[in-house]
């Protein structure tokens, strides 16, 4: 049997493998050595969450804690990789974006196009997402369709450790900006993941369940709650085709479109508030290029339009989750419009 | 600045409830009874005692993440500060907010925060808000040493300077940033002195000397109340918990925690000073001590016993129709 | 005849109505009065478009110049919302906002609802979007998809003068932070205004020109563009009903949907960039709620996704306007689905 | 530090470049041939060419929206500056970028910025690129005394000082951000003061004096190229013009520009000193004089003459699919 790590292993892993090849990348954000100034241990955290643990040990000051000062050392890293460098930066969660989104949303991002071609800027962005964790209104946000609606940066989402390596892999050797969205509730997940480097290309979608009778679109955390719920429903003899965005910039519209198809009905899942978000996104591609084969309305299964509570039943309320997904397949399911009404009698 | 004795008990007892309410959290957090992120002050008492003593309800302040002491210091209830925590309906926010986001405006109160660098800004609006009032009301920030770096926090001070606004910016350094060392991330000798760069009168004080804080902060409050401007008051402490709940700390020295316990612990500086000079008997604190421990742990059977929200508050208290 | 005054003497007899009738109200931003400190006039500029020109006369130290400090004079705005003032504050351009949105995002946007219900934060954020003069992609942006996306927000797009004076007196008497959105193409552009105030609801879209066979739903600039298309496009016996939004959020779903209802046929016209974006938001809620009335795929005109181009032409390419409009329009209207050409054979 | 008498005329060709590309830009744009935000560096170019005369292609500079003469003291083509103003496909950055966006990465021009406190963050990223080939290279953030009050900058101070990196942070002071006096915006005494807040090395010079600028700021160039560190410069200036074309001035004073163009010229200044000296020859500076505005007046007849970009370009030189 192939090697099971964690996604957070396996993200630890793709930054290894891609310093020991490229002397370019450095590594910048706070605490992801941990200790910096303090007595005692060095390198005593790697991030708050351990990602980048053990790293220091091996790569010494390519790695460098900043203060808390994201506009500054998510800028410098922006300007560093305008200038030959490849940073990886880690904004400790994506809620904080607030505190540097000029860089992002009008330096990294505008560069290339408004410098006419003349500039890269080879910097990937590591941030958490995600509620269930308790962590209250400032700290569980899914802030992706805010940058998925810059043009000028990739976006990537990974559900997985074998995509969270791939896609790392790939975001560290593109030239362009990436945001890359780590699900706070997949850190502890285990999968297969390949010891050798790979990569996994952008805008390729994945396939995780087939099915012909309801396509449901989703991404990151959510392609676990997904197929949880086309599982239940496989019980009730609906099959359900499961598709993993992996990265939400670009898009992969084809297989999205190849399978409402097949399906002819299609529910989005996205964690995220309901408003201008993929979930939205994905509804307005079905409903202008996918039309044709449409037989029931677009459901998204969101998150309420409310910030994320603290109490944990109200918080478990809000997450999307299984059943709320099953309820939407059975809807989109049994939906009967005069067309297919009619071709079945 | 002299405190009378009803004066100095009376912080000593918030010190007190201060200290209490953490270490009942910490035991409380272990046993898994809190959930979510969760950042205890024990060990920082006196600056939130030593500055929020000269505050009354219209007089604004704006926390941090560390926010427990400044809400008690602020005369915010315990009860419901306990029950937001375990995220119960009756807690201060009705469970929405949770340790992060304790906040009761009507004790101006301005909120905990989860954004490191997000209260300074806010604490100029109060600021700017007392100053058109015209009453001599003043706002006061907390800040980390770690916040201190936050651009937010730079573009306050300048504000706050240019506006003459009564607002007075503390900079609890507590030489952490999570694991990473004043020492390392601020650049400038002191923040003290870069808020004098800045142009604001700006001094340094032992945090864990209440009296010594009282005095500084009084100072600053009084400047601002008179119509004289913004101040920096940088206390030196230390917090005696790690970062988080359930931080291993390995960051720190051997023992260091130990020895803060031992030595630079400002209760106990304050109750020992206060015996020493025979102004308070030691009895006194003692029953202050048994009235606090019962206070807390009554607010921690409370809040265990208290409703969670109904479903329905998901809904509520945000624009909705989608 | 009504009185016909500017979008820009809307916007500033509003603010003048409102001062006059709340102290509480106090207006902030970098050169809103302009000349401060300086030896010449004060009042010097009234903001970088004038608007505000005059109220310094008025109201004195009730309005503020503010050095170049968005996150602190923002922050300080809602600060002071919450504490018993109702500011308005003016953020030059939306491009600006990536330096100031953690105040918005994180700190207005929040606090009613994670503090329980117990704050109240009336600010007023005024703000520039569009593009059309030139400005490249830094000055050029429409943003408001993202304030959208953001619960505990309310966002208003005016497209006319009457809107503009009525929506932001409504903005001002509400009790949430309220984004405004003006677009600079739009300040020159005379309309009725009565002279007394009034307000404009939110979540009430217009319905600015009645017609059954193909809805377009738009907003800000777009409103024109569209109507331009709309008269075209009758010339050729077509009729479009052109909605609109006024608010994003709140939204009128019900005016949309009764429209769809009558016209099967959906264009949606936005300036912007297409992900993730108020385009998307309208064709999903569309493909959902609207979806047995459909006839035709949903069409959305935005912008490529694309940075602004500084060029002329260019940015005149990236722009939607009458023409894209008038052909997405034949293209929904010509749509046959099996449906609809059995229904007519 | 001497400058040699072939030095001070590449100097002062370059700062008579600046001032002529401006004045040409002004008359362009009056007749409605340049589109867009433009804003003229005329009045300050001892600044750009006293600094940027220390730097090589391999150093970095990020600049402002007050950009101009920061590429040309660089080394960027005026052809192409032009082009790209008139926004044609033979522009810098193929008429996509404009004024507010002039950029040659090529020779570490990091480009223009729309946005006040955009470049600072850059430049300790350039310094830490920088930093880590090794090669004793240095990166430079032009900042106004607007720009000064971003948060952005504050924290860049912070960054480049604690990782000790080979940035300068040149605040050119010229009094004004938009139609807001320094002396109002900024808190501080000076923004020098403010900088040594930071733990920064930071002088205060007379940008209208050439040597004086050039003389500071080789110091810093030259502390930061041995690894000790950013530094502040702040140039005392005036710009000539408005904040950007359009502006009507009437914030300033009576006859302001009137008496700056006459006794605050940093052209005219260097120009007399060098003769005065007998260091060179009057007829040299008017030699120059003649080449300079016969260069500019082609740049613009070729910007005139340069084709529009295609159509195509709208959607190059950025991922799209959709
Ligand atoms: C903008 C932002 N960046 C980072 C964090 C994560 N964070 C939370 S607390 C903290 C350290 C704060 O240090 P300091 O200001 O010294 O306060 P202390 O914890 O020592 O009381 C960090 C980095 C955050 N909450 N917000
Ligand atoms: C973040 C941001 N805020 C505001 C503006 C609008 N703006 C452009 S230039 C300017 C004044 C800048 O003043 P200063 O930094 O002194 O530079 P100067 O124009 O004097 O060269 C302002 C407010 C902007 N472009 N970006
Ligand atoms: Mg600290
Ligand atoms: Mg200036």
């Amino acid at each position: 049997m192939a090697r099971q790590i964690t996604f957070q292993q396996a993200i630890n892993e793709a930054l290894d493998q891609e310093m020991a090849r490229d002397e370019r990348i450095v590594i910048l954000g706070e605490d992801i050595v941990g200790g910096a100034g303090a007595p005692g241990e060095i390198d005593a955290w790697g991030g708050v969450m351990g990602v980048t643990k053990g790293l220091h040990g091996k790569y010494g000051d390519r790695l460098m804690d900043t203060p808390i000062s994201e506009s500054a050392f998510v800028g410098a890293a922006i300007g560093a990789a305008a200038t030959g460098l490849r940073p990886v930066v880690e904004l400790m969660f994506n809620d904080f974006m607030g505190v540097c989104f000029d860089q992002i949303l009008n330096q990294a991002a505008k560069f290339r196009y408004m410098f006419g071609g003349k500039a890269e800027t080879p910097v990937v962005i590591r941030t958490m997402i995600g509620a269930g964790v308790r962590a209250a209104a400032q700290h569980s946000q899914s802030l992706y369709s805010m940058f998925t609606h810059v043009p000028g940066l990739k976006c990537v989402v990974p559900s997985n450790p074998y995509d969270a390596k791939g896609l790392l892999i790939e975001s560290i050797r593109d030239n362009d900006p990436v945001i890359f969205f780590e699900h706070k509730k997949l850190y502890r997940l285990e999968g297969d993941v390949p010891e050798e480097s790979f990569t996994v290309p952008f805008g390729e979608a994945e396939i995780v369940r087939e099915g012909g009778d309801v396509t449901i679109v989703t991404l990151a955390e959510m392609v676990h709650e997904s197929t949880k719920a086309a599982e239940i429903l496989q019980q009730e003899g609906l099959e359900c085709e499961v598709i993993d965005l992996r990265t939400t910039s670009p898009l992969d519209e084809e297989t999205i479109l190849e399978s409402v198809e097949n399906t002819g009905r299609v529910v989005v899942v996205d964690e995220a508030n309901p408003r201008c978000s993929m979930a939205t996104d994905i509804a307005a591609l079905v409903a202008g290029a996918g039309f044709s084969s449409l037989k029931a309305p677009v459901r998204m299964v969101t998150a309420p339009h409310t910030p994320v509570p603290f109490n944990d039943s109200l918080e478990d309320l809000y997450k999307p989750d299984a059943n709320k997904i099953v309820a939407a397949v059975r809807e989109v399911s049994e939906y009967q419009t005069w067309k297919t009404a009619a071709s079945k009698s | 600045m002299q405190l009378t004795k009803d004066e100095l008990i009376e912080a000593y007892r918030l010190m007190k409830t201060i200290r209490e309410f953490e270490e009942q959290v910490h035991l409380e957090f272990s046993a898994g009874q809190i959930p979510g992120f969760v950042h205890l002050y024990a060990g920082e008492e006196a600056c939130a005692v030593g500055v929020c003593t000269h505050l009354s309800r219209e007089d604004s302040i704006a926390s941090t993440h560390r926010g427990h002491g400044h809400c008690i210091a602020k005369g915010v209830d315990v009860h419901g500060m306990m029950a937001e925590l375990f995220g119960r309906k009756t807690g201060l926010c009705g469970g929405k907010g949770g340790s992060m986001h304790v906040a009761d405006l009507d004790l101006g109160m301005m909120g905990a925060n989860g954004i490191v660098g997000g209260g300074p800004p806010l604490v100029c609006g109060a600021a700017l808000a007392a100053k058109r009032q015209g009453k001599g009301n003043v706002a006061v920030a907390f800040v980390g040493d770690g916040g201190s770096n936050q651009g937010t926090t730079f573009e306050s001070l300048n504000l706050a300077k240019i506006w003459n606004l009564p607002a007075i910016f503390v900079v609890e350094n507590n030489g952490y940033a999570e694991a990473t060392a004043a020492s390392y991330s601020v650049g400038a000798e002191s923040i003290a002195e870069r808020g004098r760069g800045f142009g604001l009168p700006a001094v340094q004080v032992d945090g864990h000397d209440f009296l010594a804080v009282y005095e500084a902060a009084g100072e600053a409050i009084e400047r601002a109340r008179r119509g004289e401007g913004p101040s920096l008051l940088e206390c030196r402490l230390n917090r005696f918990y790690g970062h988080f709940e359930g931080d291993a700390q390995t960051y720190r020295g051997e023992d260091e925690v130990k020895s803060l316990r031992e030595d630079q612990d400002c209760l106990l500086r304050l109750s020992q000073e206060a015996t020493a000079s025979g102004e308070v008997d030691p009895a006194e604190f003692a029953a202050i001590d048994s009235e606090v421990e019962a206070l807390i742990k009554d607010t921690v059977e409370a809040a265990k016993a208290a409703p969670q929200p109904d479903a329905e508050d998901l809904l509520t208290d945000v624009y909705v129709s989608y």
